[in-house]
């Protein structure tokens, strides 16, 4: 029941900002604020309670008997079996935590950032992230499907009506790309659902049920390839990745982050809570092109972000190669790995819209992503010019930052499934440190390529940015606090799977 | 969060250890004073602030090293969690840290020759812009490098081992302004984040088969679990190796250091000299289980230290960069601790660190007050005469050349030194070559150091804007050191002079106190004891060595560049190129890295993409002609399609 | 006949007599609003009669007419759409009201048609039903006199309907001298015979239905057609034209396919077909459809004709169920034509409100920036449109669902991932349209939070004087509301079919 | 007297019908495609009486009469609107209206290609 409330404030917030919006446009921005507020403290609540804290009487002990802590099943469309379903774990709560976190980045990170359409601009904001905590909680395939079409409407308008220079063309690209994959991903669900009837006689498309469902081998992987295909191009996955580019360069900043932080996830959480856990034998034998393209990505994201001169591009492409970490992570199906992929979304969720607020402040002050045109930059803002040290090294992998511990998990994990993907992976962690690198100086250092004056950063983006950065810090000096909380996940992930691979 | 003892390690004494943990905390504390607040602050407040903390960190590890000497704990260290960092999947490393013989050692090297670099910048920098920034990221250096040193577990060296490398991008850059820097800086992290990688990888090959970082459990259980040689042990050992030489620039890594002296003097004393460079030769020692498990590998470490040794002595011959001696010196003197470590001589190994720290730091330190007296000239041809000018500090760094070229009166170098040979010629076999060449790198080192000596500070004045332009900088910075800067000079030379006696070789009458210290932590070795016979001659070799450069270096260098003889001008500028290796890498990795970055900035897999949605657009422009609007040409359509219909009804 | 029947038929003549009236109106009367009430009150009472006639399904009539709760269910549907089809014809045709009464007239005899057609079980009444129908049609899509495309439109329309049902008609009579029936029941389950008169009859009338339904290859009049037409004329053949041919298709074909037969991708072999070719036929006149009408509507610059070639598409969707067969299919087919209706009217009735009496708004261009002046307009063809994308909260969603769900029922997988494929196309010129709406919306100047003034220039679809009148705003304000609640909550719906079609085929 | 088998007359109905289709393809003028489709109308009416005689039916005939109706009915409108165009464009030619595509031309839309 408590569920419902992370997908329900939002909206009912986003819709009262819109009508109060129309009046005076402030208020929009409260309500967007209030929503994702309320969330945050509402996951910090469960937080808690799951972390026995609290003792809360209708949290369940997690991994006893259902993975679920916390369920709902309301009926929706009986006649077809499906149902309104969600339930909570330990990785649905870290990653709505992380909804609202970065839905509150967002919200700052544009508070005078935009001024047309105030109210709409932060209507859809709500709706995009109760889209997303949506995905994060269904439990119902069909569901799942609704929230994962639903997040792509809002975050369209984002991009084309408050993008930059090509923002249609970008939000046509990201559209389709997205589009492709989830109406595969529908079918395959269907055909599994079909099939389940076929063997059961009963219509269902709930998450533990189909779970049990037989396939032979060929239908089984047609199957996975096509809830893979939706969740490669969301995460995105290596050839798959390139409407990622342009939609993050075009994107307003709160689109960026939203992007970035949020929308990337879903692709993991996918196939961590669906592709995996459904089709245990195929993945297994699906793991070794997806470790390949892991890698591959890795390496590819790195160079292209190296090459780019548009500073919200490099950033996008790094996206593409920290998640070749998630997908590495995923399909080395080893408790280090899938911990470390976990926690990689979490970090790169943190770290790179964090990196988006900072380049989209940046952008407002000088009006230019070029990167060709900045230089010197520190002697100017040197606030902004720390935060973007932090951040940079944030993307290098540095200890004492949770994206080490992440990259290290996942290293460590695939270690001895696939040395060489390990090993090139590493190789990618050394062309982190060179793109990062040349991201921070080419802006930072040097002399000033031409006469910016601008003024350093608002106590606002201050603090968004410092918020991120002690998370950063916190997190990598106590990673426990999450791989404690998804260890249930995990371990379940991991025992279907072998269950799976058994049968 | 409080530490909590292990329960293992009851007991009064380590009680008292269990605070250490402060140790790093004080410079970390100052860092994020200075990181936060740094901007505010008067100058005053900037320095007290940052040599302040690293100087209570001092006090409190010498409060530490002389409660573990006084009551030495049970097994010769003390190890205590300060929280579980990481669990995941049955892998459990934890923030603990490790109080033994060759951390206590470490930390006062660390602190205390840090202390002194602190107190001389807080005058050296006193004129820069940044000095907030510059303390900040000295401070950061300072806490880094000592959880390095007093981590427990690999990880949590790493942790420190990843922080100094960022600390040393940022201080080689300290001066950002100028590209050139910026450039240094970035390849000094690149390169040594080859090596750290590599140094992740061999922690992956731990991790998953041995199940732990901890360097205890590392060292039984590999003795355990692998035999020597076995491929796994080799595996591991090369790759921690290559971690060390990335850190530590020896062979093939080593293209870094001489770039990196772009930052501040302090900052090459601190970082290139005294502390971040050798923290290749403190892994290494650390983890001397694995290399005992590898000969192969600790062979080809002695390999590494004996060709750095007359690598780098000779392209230091040739530098006309005052900074750039020093760091081709720091690279031969590493040298000897990689042969010394490749010989099993671990103990003499981190000995030499210690009084490599003292001499080289007061080398850098000397340079420092030398380029501020001819205002940030660095070209040694372009000195002289500086003698005259500020005497106090030709004395210094005269004190510290002898005890670089390790001639009687200062004993640090000499008795060190004289250890690493002496051991080497004992392991007999390849130690005899590593020993001979040892002896040569002597040779070449006295030449070098001499060379500068006198090229520097003898003859006249060559720079014409060096004194009498700037008069009063170099007046008030350069000739008389002045207190704040002379005093950690004064203290390096003292320490120079007398830290011999830490263990003078046995022949003088000396005892090997620190030496036995180091052996509760490190394995003595299997090297035989030296007959004093070998063992006088051995340093009369040297000596003669030694000796010996000093007046060739007069004969050659005495009138400066005019008497290289021209034949071999052309091998000097190779050797002042680094033997080309800088060239080399150039050509092999970055430039073909780059071409590879620039030909595709236009994603090559957008294009194919790109071409699906064209042939889309083809297809439909293609189409279009059949919407032509001729009502005869639609009822032609209708036709068609029956006529198809009709003959699949038919013929199927 | 006796009573029962004469309930049963009670909706035909209530629609005969309403549009009697309406001439008769028209004759006394130049006043529009008496016309369109009398309409509206007949097309009421007339699906009120359907409702009860349901309660007596299934019964025939004169052996020509069979009602069954199905067809009943569709012909209540094509009330409906001509019911809102002529609300906004009502708006469209203000202030040119003298011919208004024949408008009406028209347009309830080709409802009344198209009735017949759903309900025919014989040739005659199949015949009869899609003429009286079709030349009705003639008529309206050349109702702009003034306008050069409507009448060359009306011109091809005649030209190729009449072709067409030639084909028609022939096929007919050679299945006739085949096989000496003329029931549409027989046609598809009657035995092969010695000669291909039969399979070749069946070939020529497919021809026919082809052309109705505009499926490939018999899709090239669509676009001309719909351009030219006055946009509630287009609604009115998109929806109720095509849906009256679906139920016959439905009802006469679909026993032909609940083939127990092979299995193989791409179709269901039919057990008793005339020919074993006609399910691959269907197969490929579904995916060159969905193709085909996708593809057109890639670089198509006219909303009019893009909805032309996307209902191409959808009617290519539609045939998958059918090919399916069963009656999971024959649902699907139910939902996916309510939803078709409710949005296609929508798209139609928000066109008409931004035409002109003497045009329709055509090209894209006049709705650049539409958002910015009509917020709720704009909003509610946002809704119809992303309902024929198929997106989530809206009806097409579900429909779609649905018929993916019957074709992978039916192990159809070639087909239902040519299906999703095309979906994914078919986004591609939807968001076309919306993102020119949308254009501006968000710039300085088009106003921060309220309306903005409309930026002028040339002939914008907005500054069309004539505002909505209150029925046609009701009107597709219903039909947004409904697109969405189905979207949301199919259920009711679903149960209500499931109720219709268990007793199904 | 013999009768003529019954396939013959479908045959003569089919050459009819041919002629009808092939008339409505190749003729420009709109008369005359008129004129054909009512060709290709009563092609099928003669098929209907034939299969019709086949089966000594009625029915043939009757499907007769309604086709000879609605072809009547489908002249008026025709013959009506060919009177409008004509009026409008002064000419029948059938390849001239292509109006509705003059709105369309390619372009436009292909520019903003995915």
């Amino acid at each position: 029941m408590i569920l419902v409330l992370f997908i329900v404030a939002p909206l009912v917030l986003g819709v009262a900002g819109w009508v109060l919006g129309r009046r005076q446009a402030g208020y929009s921005r409260w309500c967007a604020l209030a929503g994702n507020l309320f969330n945050l403290c509402l996951a910090a609540f469960l937080w808690l309670g799951a972390s026995g804290v609290l003792s809360l009487p209708f949290l369940a002990v997690p991994g006893a008997g259902s993975p679920w802590m916390a369920e709902v099943h309301w009926p929706w469309v009986p006649s077809l079996g499906i149902s309104f379903s969600l339930g909570l774990d330990g990785l649905s709560l870290t990653l709505l935590g992380l909804t609202a976190l970065l839905g509150i980045m967002a919200v700052l990170s544009s508070w005078t950032g935009i001024t047309a359409r105030v109210a709409f601009f932060h209507f859809n904001i709500s709706l995009v992230l109760a889209g997303i905590n949506g995905v994060f909680l269904a439990t119902d395939l069909f569901l799942f499907v609704f929230f994962w079409e639903l997040m792509l409407i809002p975050m369209y308008f984002l991009i084309d009506l408050w993008g930059h220079e090509n923002r249609h063309k970008a939000a046509v690209k990201f559209f389709l790309f997205t589009q492709v994959g989830g109406l595969l991903m529908l079918v395959a669900i269907i055909a599994l659902a079909v099939l389940h009837e076929m063997a059961t006689g009963t219509w269902t498309f709930a998450l533990q049920d189909l779970m049990g469902t037989v396939v032979s081998p060929v239908i089984g992987m047609l199957l996975m390839l096509g809830f893979f295909a939706a969740f490669a191009v969301k995460l995105p996955a290596f050839p798959l990745h390139t409407w990622l580019p342009d939609a993050h360069t075009e994107a307003p900043t709160a689109g960026s982050v939203i992007l970035a932080g949020l929308l990337l996830k879903t692709g993991g959480y996918g196939l961590i809570r669906f592709a995996v856990p459904l089709f245990p034998a195929a993945s297994r034998a699906f793991a070794p092109v997806a470790i390949a393209l892991a890698a591959a990505g890795i390496v590819y994201g790195g160079i292209m972000a190296f090459s780019q001169k548009d500073m919200k591009r490099v950033v996008a492409y790094t996206s593409v190669s920290h998640l070749g970490f998630v997908l590495l992570g995923i399909y080395a199906f080893t408790p280090l790995a899938l911990s470390g992929a976990v926690l990689q979304m979490v970090s790169h969720g943190i770290s790179t819209g964090a990196l988006f607020v900072l380049v989209g402040a940046l952008q407002d002050r000088i009006h230019t992503r070029d990167l060709e045109r900045m230089g010197g930059l520190w002697a100017q803002v040197p606030r902004m010019g720390a935060a973007a040290l932090v951040l940079c090294m944030a993307l290098v992998g540095l200890p004492g930052l949770v994206n080490f511990v992440s990259e290290f998990l996942v290293l460590v994990g695939t270690w001895t499934v696939s040395p060489v993907a390990t090993v090139i992976a590493g190789f990618g962690l050394v062309i982190a440190t060179v793109y990062a690198l040349r991201l921070f100086q080419a802006a930072f250092h040097g002399t000033p390529r031409e006469k910016w004056t601008l003024p350093d950063l608002s106590p606002r983006e201050t603090g968004t940015l410092f918020l991120a950065i002690v998370l950063l810090v916190l997190l990598g000096l106590y990673p426990a606090f999450i791989l404690g909380m998804v260890g249930h996940t995990v371990s379940g992930v991991l025992a279907q799977l072998a269950a799976g691979g058994a049968a | 969060m409080p530490p909590q003892p292990r329960a293992a390690l009851a007991g009064r004494e380590l009680e008292m250890l269990t605070w250490t943990w402060c140790i790093p905390a004080l410079p970390l504390a100052g860092f994020l004073v200075l990181a936060v607040f740094g901007g505010r602050f008067p100058r005053g407040a900037t320095a007290a602030v940052g040599a302040g903390s690293v100087g209570l960190s001092f006090a409190a590890a010498a409060a530490a090293s002389v409660l573990f000497i006084l009551a030495p704990p049970a097994g010769g260290f003390s190890s205590y969690v300060l929280w579980q960092w990481i669990n995941a999947g049955g892998f459990s490393p934890s923030l603990s840290f490790t109080i033994d013989a060759l951390s206590v050692v470490m930390i006062l090297v660390v602190t205390g020759v840090g202390f002194l670099i602190h107190l001389y910048s807080t005058r050296f920098m006193a004129d820069e812009e940044g000095y907030s920034r510059f303390f900040a990221y000295m401070n950061l250096f300072v806490g880094s490098m000592l959880i390095l040193v007093m981590a427990s577990n690999l990880l949590l060296l790493y942790l420190g081992w990843e922080g100094v490398g960022l600390c040393s991008f940022l201080l080689i850059g300290f001066w950002y302004k100028d590209p050139e820097n910026g450039r240094s800086a970035r390849k000094a992290f690149i390169v040594t984040r080859i090596g750290d990688v590599s140094l992740a990888i061999g922690l992956f090959i731990l991790a998953t088969t041995l199940g732990t970082l901890d360097v205890k459990e590392i060292a039984q259980k590999a003795t355990a679990s692998w035999q020597v040689g076995s491929s796994l042990a080799v595996a591991v050992a090369a790759l921690l190796l290559g971690g060390a030489v990335g850190k530590s620039a020896q062979l093939p890594l080593q293209t870094w250091l001489p770039d990196a002296m772009a930052g501040p003097s302090p900052v090459s004393a601190l970082i290139h000299a005294a502390t971040m460079v050798t923290a290749g030769v403190y892994l290494i020692a650390r983890t001397n289980a694995l290399f005992s498990l590898a000969p192969a590998v600790q062979m080809a470490v002695g390999i590494i230290g004996a060709a750095g040794v007359l690598v780098a002595g000779l392209s230091a011959l040739t530098q006309r960069n005052i900074k750039r001696v020093l760091a081709y010196s720091t690279m031969s003197q590493l040298g000897y601790m990689f042969l010394a470590l490749g010989i099993g001589a671990w103990s003499g190994a981190i000995f030499h660190l210690v009084t490599h720290a003292f001499f080289k730091s007061l080398l850098f330190l000397g340079a420092g007050v030398v380029i501020l007296a001819v205002n940030h000239e660095h070209d040694i041809y372009a000195m002289g005469g500086i003698a005259r000018k500020s005497p106090f500090t030709f004395w210094m760094f005269l004190i510290a050349a002898f005890t670089l070229a390790s001639i009687p009166p200062t004993t640090a170098g000499f008795s060190s030194k004289d250890l690493i040979l002496t051991l080497a010629w004992q392991s007999g076999g390849a130690g005899r070559v590593f020993c001979a060449l040892g002896l040569a790198g002597v040779f070449i080192t006295s030449v070098y150091i001499f060379r500068l000596v006198f090229i520097v500070f003898a003859g006249s004045p060559r720079a014409p804007a060096s004194a009498s332009a700037h008069g009063h900088a170099a007046g008030r910075d350069g000739t008389q050191a002045g207190a704040v800067m002379g005093i950690p000079l004064a203290i390096l030379a003292v320490l120079c002079l007398a830290g011999g006696f830490l263990a003078l070789p046995r022949d003088l009458g000396g005892s090997p106190y620190i030496l036995r210290f180091l052996q509760t932590a490190l394995p003595a070795g299997a090297i035989p004891e030296a007959p004093a016979r070998t063992e006088w001659i051995l340093q009369l070799i040297s000596e003669a060595a030694s000796l010996l450069g000093i007046p060739v270096a007069w004969l050659v260098y005495r009138r400066g560049r005019s008497s290289v003889p021209a034949p071999a001008a052309g091998v000097a500028h190779y050797l002042q190129n680094g033997w080309g290796f800088d060239w080399l890498y150039d050509r092999l990795f970055v430039r073909s890295f780059v071409w590879l970055a620039r030909i595709n900035t236009r994603d090559v897999v957008d294009r194919i993409f790109d071409g699906v949605g064209g042939l889309f657009m083809l297809l439909s422009r293609a189409f279009r002609w059949t919407q032509n609007g001729r009502v005869r040409w639609y009822a032609a359509g209708l036709a068609a399609g029956a006529v198809l219909i009709v003959a699949a009804v038919v013929l199927l | 006949m006796n009573a029962q029947d004469f309930v049963g038929i009670l909706p035909l003549v209530i629609l005969a007599a309403a549009s009697l009236l309406v001439l008769f109106a028209a004759a006394f009367t130049r006043k529009l609003l008496a016309s369109f009430v009398i309409s509206l009150a007949g097309l009421a009472a007339a699906i009120v009669c359907a409702g009860i006639a349901a309660a007596q399904a299934p019964f025939t009539v004169a052996g020509i007419l069979s009602f069954d709760r199905f067809v009943l269910f569709g012909i209540v549907l094509i009330l409906g759409g001509t019911f809102f089809a002529a609300i906004s014809s009502w708006a469209a045709l203000r202030g040119r009201s003298e011919e208004g009464g024949d408008y009406f007239f028209l347009f309830l005899l080709s409802a009344l048609g198209a009735c017949i057609l759903a309900a025919s079980s014989a040739f005659a009444s199949f015949f009869l039903g899609l003429e009286l129908m079709s030349v009705s049609l003639y008529a309206l899509i050349g109702w702009r006199r003034e306008s050069g495309i409507g009448t060359e439109a009306a011109i091809k329309y005649l030209v190729i309907a009449g072709a067409s049902s030639a084909f028609l008609l022939f096929g007919m009579a050679l299945f006739y001298a085949e096989t000496g029936t003329m029931d549409l029941a027989r046609l598809a389950t009657a035995a092969p015979g010695q000669s291909v008169l039969a399979p070749v009859g069946l070939g020529m009338i497919l021809v026919g239905i082809g052309f109705k339904l505009a499926v490939v290859p018999f899709h090239l009049w669509t676009p001309d057609i719909y351009d030219g037409a006055p946009a509630p004329v287009t609604g009115f053949i998109a929806t109720v034209s095509k849906g009256a041919m679906v139920v016959v298709l439905a009802r006469a074909f679909a026993p032909a396919l609940v083939g127990t037969g092979g299995v193989n991708g791409l179709v269901r072999e039919s057990a008793g077909a005339v020919s074993a070719a006609f399910p691959w036929v269907f197969a490929m006149i579904a995916g060159l459809s969905m193709f085909a009408g996708n593809i057109l509507a890639l670089r198509e610059s006219n909303v009019k004709r893009v909805l032309a070639y996307s209902s191409i598409a959808h009617l290519g969707y539609i045939l998958v169920a059918f090919l399916a067969g069963g009656t999971e299919a024959l649902r699907a087919i139910a939902f996916y034509l309510v939803a078709y209706f409710a949005t296609t009217l929508g798209a139609f009735a928000a066109i008409a409100e931004l035409s002109t009496p003497e045009a329709d708004a055509g090209s894209i261009e006049e709705y650049r920036g539409l958002a910015a002046r009509r917020p709720w307009l704009t909003a509610a063809l946002t809704a119809m449109l992303l309902s024929l994308a198929g997106l989530p909260l809206t009806a097409g969603f579900v429909g779609k669902f649905l018929i993916l769900r019957a074709g992978a029922g039916a192990e159809l997988w070639i087909l239902a991932v040519i299906l999703a494929v095309n979906g994914t196309i078919s986004i591609f010129y939807y968001l076309k349209i919306v993102s020119a709406m949308f254009r501006g919306f968000a710039e300085h100047g088009s106003g921060s939070a309220s309306e903005g003034a409309p930026a002028g220039g040339g002939r914008t679809v907005a500054s069309a004087a004539l505002r909505a009148p209150f029925l046609a705003a009701a009107a597709l304000a219903a039909l947004t509301l409904a697109v969405v609640a189905l979207g949301v909550f199919p259920s009711p719906l679903l149960s209500f079919i499931g109720s219709l079609t268990t007793s199904g085929f | 007297m013999a009768s003529v088998p019954f396939e013959y007359g479908l045959l003569l109905a089919g050459v009819l019908f041919a002629l009808g289709m092939i008339g409505v393809i190749v003729r420009r003028n709109l008369l005359f495609i008129l004129l054909c489709v009512e060709v290709m109308l009563n092609a099928a009416g003669l098929a209907f009486v034939v299969a019709g005689s086949r089966w000594g039916q009625p029915d043939g005939q009757v499907m007769f009469i309604f086709l000879l109706s609605m072809a009547a009915a489908e002249v008026a409108v025709g013959l009506a609107l060919l009177l409008l165009h004509f009026g409008r464009k002064r000419t029948l030619d059938a390849d001239q209206m292509k109006e509705g595509n003059a709105a369309s031309a390619p372009g436009s839309a292909g520019r903003e290609g995915a």
